[in-house]
């Protein structure tokens, strides 16, 4: 229903049908300079590329425990592992690479994406899975192990390319867009926090010794190893766990607010480069 | 040799088990000749057990080396003042002290405080880098033996996540 | 079954600086699982490193070792194309072992 | 009168107190009806409270220990928390517009 009414106001939008509603448009562009700015005024001495290294860009302790972990990180595991799956056929004879473009080589920065012919927002998660059952194999668990092990390598094949994010000229595009936007803002769960609470407002600050990460690239380091979790989480992993922090009960991974919310933030980045696969406290 | 070595039931069983395995250990090498030399080259016999379960930072370095500590400006410790999380902390230790043979490291509030402990041949150098787990805040104690003294570096590391899980 | 354990050795100089890490859990017996019970300690005891069919390096290891431990030393002597042979057991018995060349 | 009020206080008292005591199955299969409506309706609007979960969990463990009080309880709990969730997402439903970073 919300995604109607969503779908309904961005028609208008596009057709330009309601140009006083200024407040309630969807704007993407104008958002992505207001986010991108809101970052660098609050945090003047953190180099833009450095956003996508979370936590470790805003704090020095953190970062130099940070690089003797990225010596020999264990995330290494996953992406050998990745590797290997990735080379494997499938019992068809088909591999990952046939369902991506360039052998899914360095695409990660274009996940994910709007597809005009479903109508919905395509996560690479999501992609790897739906690989998978076209080609007569069970999907993986979303949240780690093997899929973790392939968004790791498809991540480390894409080290330094940069977030190109597109809206395609179509309401539901928007539609989706403003959806995710609109559960980023959105409070939640027992202890009325925002994904924005966190990670917008309160960047930057610490619970206990962790640092809270800034929102915008806090993707492009996906997936991650964490300590705290003593393996591999991929995004959806991590919404799921955020939500549970807040005394909210999750969502299924890949809902259609987490593949949304995942499309937002991925705008947000754009321009950023792709750091994954990453290490987190 | 700077660690004792223990013999007890656990690591009879440690022995039994590595035949059934057939890889590593000494046990198992001796009866199949063949492996490859790498292949039988860790042996849990070489544990320490003794000092590794002691719960007193004085009892695991008396277990271990036999000898009490001196505070040493020549033992380099590098720590964080504050762990990001206690389940896998970065620490280092170094040394320019003359023929180090060991290099040990303690984790004062830990269950069981020795964490680590590097036996170092000649040519190898007095550096070793690895990541601990640390239950709480609490003071680090690196040892290094050289020419047969025990010499120590020590750091409080704050710790507010802790290692332990849970 | 993909090895246990990945070396970097890099010789530089008269020296050969040694990287290794090991996919192990490294239970210290003191974290609960789901179910509330404790989890049996399952650590590694002991790693030896060789070069040239001698010991460069061992180490010993308690369960306060981090999981999927880490381990950096440096020894005198190496060629880029030399072997490093590494292995552990740990103190269920199991091992791993694994030789790399010397980059 | 103001005697007549204090008195009817206490029966009510003893009564409510007599009538706690003696909370039966029935009175959980409503309390829990009315605590499981309004978590499916949180549910539908894809925002459910893990405390709402556990409230409920704990007064169906009560419930099938025969203690029917803790269960009426807990499902109460359960109900006024499903509420505060459902009345959350209603309100963010607008408001979360004026968190936009602009």
């Amino acid at each position: 229903m919300l995604r109607v009414i969503a779908v309904l106001i961005a028609a208008l939008w596009v057709a330009g049908a309601c140009p006083a509603a200024a407040a309630d448009t969807i704007n993407p562009d104008a958002d992505f300079k207001a986010f991108r700015d809101y970052f660098t005024k609050k945090f003047p001495k953190v180099p833009l590329n450095d956003f996508v290294n979370g936590p470790y860009s805003m704090d020095a302790g953190l970062r130099k425990q940070w690089e003797a972990i990225e010596d020999f990180p264990p995330y290494d595991f996953a992406v050998d592992r990745g590797k290997e799956m990735f080379g494997t056929p499938f019992k068809n004879g088909k591999t990952y690479g046939d369902c991506f473009a360039n052998k899914g080589i360095g695409v990660r920065q274009n996940y994910p994406y709007f597809d005009e012919k479903s109508g919905e927002v395509i996560t690479l998660e999501l992609a790897l899975n739906r690989c998978r059952e076209a080609n007569g194999e069970p999907p993986f668990s979303y949240v780690k192990d093997e899929m973790a092990s392939l968004t790791a390598y498809m991540a480390f094949t894409s080290r330094g390319k940069l977030f190109d994010i597109k809206i395609p000229n179509d309401p539901r595009a928007l539609a989706a867009y403003q959806n995710g936007e609109k559960y980023f803002y959105s409070r939640r769960g027992q202890l009325n926090f925002s994904c924005a609470s966190c990670h917008v407002q309160s960047a930057g600050q610490h619970i206990r010794t962790e640092v809270l990460a800034p929102a915008l690239g806090i993707l492009a380091a996906m997936p991650i190893y964490r300590s705290e979790w003593g393996s591999m989480g991929t995004i959806s992993r991590r919404f799921v766990t955020c939500n549970s922090q807040v005394r909210g009960v999750p969502l299924e991974p890949q809902d259609e607010n987490y593949r949304d919310v995942e499309y937002y933030l991925s705008y947000m980045a754009n321009g950023l480069p792709i750091s994954g696969p990453g290490a987190r406290p | 040799m700077p660690l004792k070595i223990t013999t007890n039931s656990r690591h009879d069983r440690t022995r039994r088990l590595l035949l059934k395995s057939a890889l590593g250990g000494l046990v198992a090498a001796l009866a199949l000749p063949w492996l490859p030399k790498w292949a039988r080259a860790a042996d849990g016999a070489l544990w320490p057990k003794d000092a590794f379960t002691q719960k007193t930072e004085a009892g695991a370095i008396k277990a271990l080396y036999g000898k009490e500590a001196t505070a040493s400006d020549q033992v380099k410790l590098d720590a964080p003042e504050i762990a990001e999380n206690g389940a896998v902390v970065p620490i280092a230790v170094s040394s320019a002290l003359p023929n180090v043979t060991s290099i040990s490291i303690l984790v004062s509030e830990n269950p069981f405080p020795l964490a680590a402990s590097y036996k170092l041949p000649p040519g190898t150098t007095a550096m070793v880098a690895n990541r601990l787990k640390m239950a709480k805040t609490s003071k680090v104690v690196a040892l290094v033996e050289s020419d047969g003294k025990i010499f120590s570096a020590t750091k409080e590391v704050k710790v507010t996540v802790g290692g332990c899980g849970g | 079954m993909a090895n246990s354990i990945r070396v970097r050795a890099v010789a530089s100089g008269d020296h050969t600086e040694v990287q290794a890490l090991v996919q192990h859990p490294m239970d210290s017996g003191f974290v609960k699982d789901a179910q509330g019970n404790l989890i049996p300690p399952h650590h590694i005891e002991v790693v030896d490193f060789q070069h040239a069919g001698k010991t460069v390096f061992t180490a010993l290891w308690g369960p306060a070792v981090a999981k999927d431990p880490y381990i950096k030393f440096s020894f005198k002597g190496g060629q880029k194309g030399d072997d490093i042979a590494v292995s552990w057991v740990d103190n269920k018995g199991e091992s791993d072992s694994l030789t790399a060349k010397i980059m | 009168m103001r005697t007549i009020f204090a008195m009817t206080g206490l029966v009510m008292l003893a009564a409510a107190s007599a009538a706690q005591a003696a909370s039966t199955q029935a009175d959980f299969d409503a309390a829990m009806a009315a605590a499981t409506a309004a978590d499916k309706e949180a549910a539908m609007l894809k925002n459910r409270w893990t405390p709402t979960e556990q409230a409920l969990a704990a007064a169906k463990k009560a419930a099938a220990a025969g203690d029917f009080d803790t269960a009426v309880k807990d499902a109460q709990h359960a109900e006024a928390l499903a509420k505060a969730s459902i009345a959350q997402a209603k309100e963010q439903d607008t408001a979360w517009k004026a968190a936009v970073i602009h």
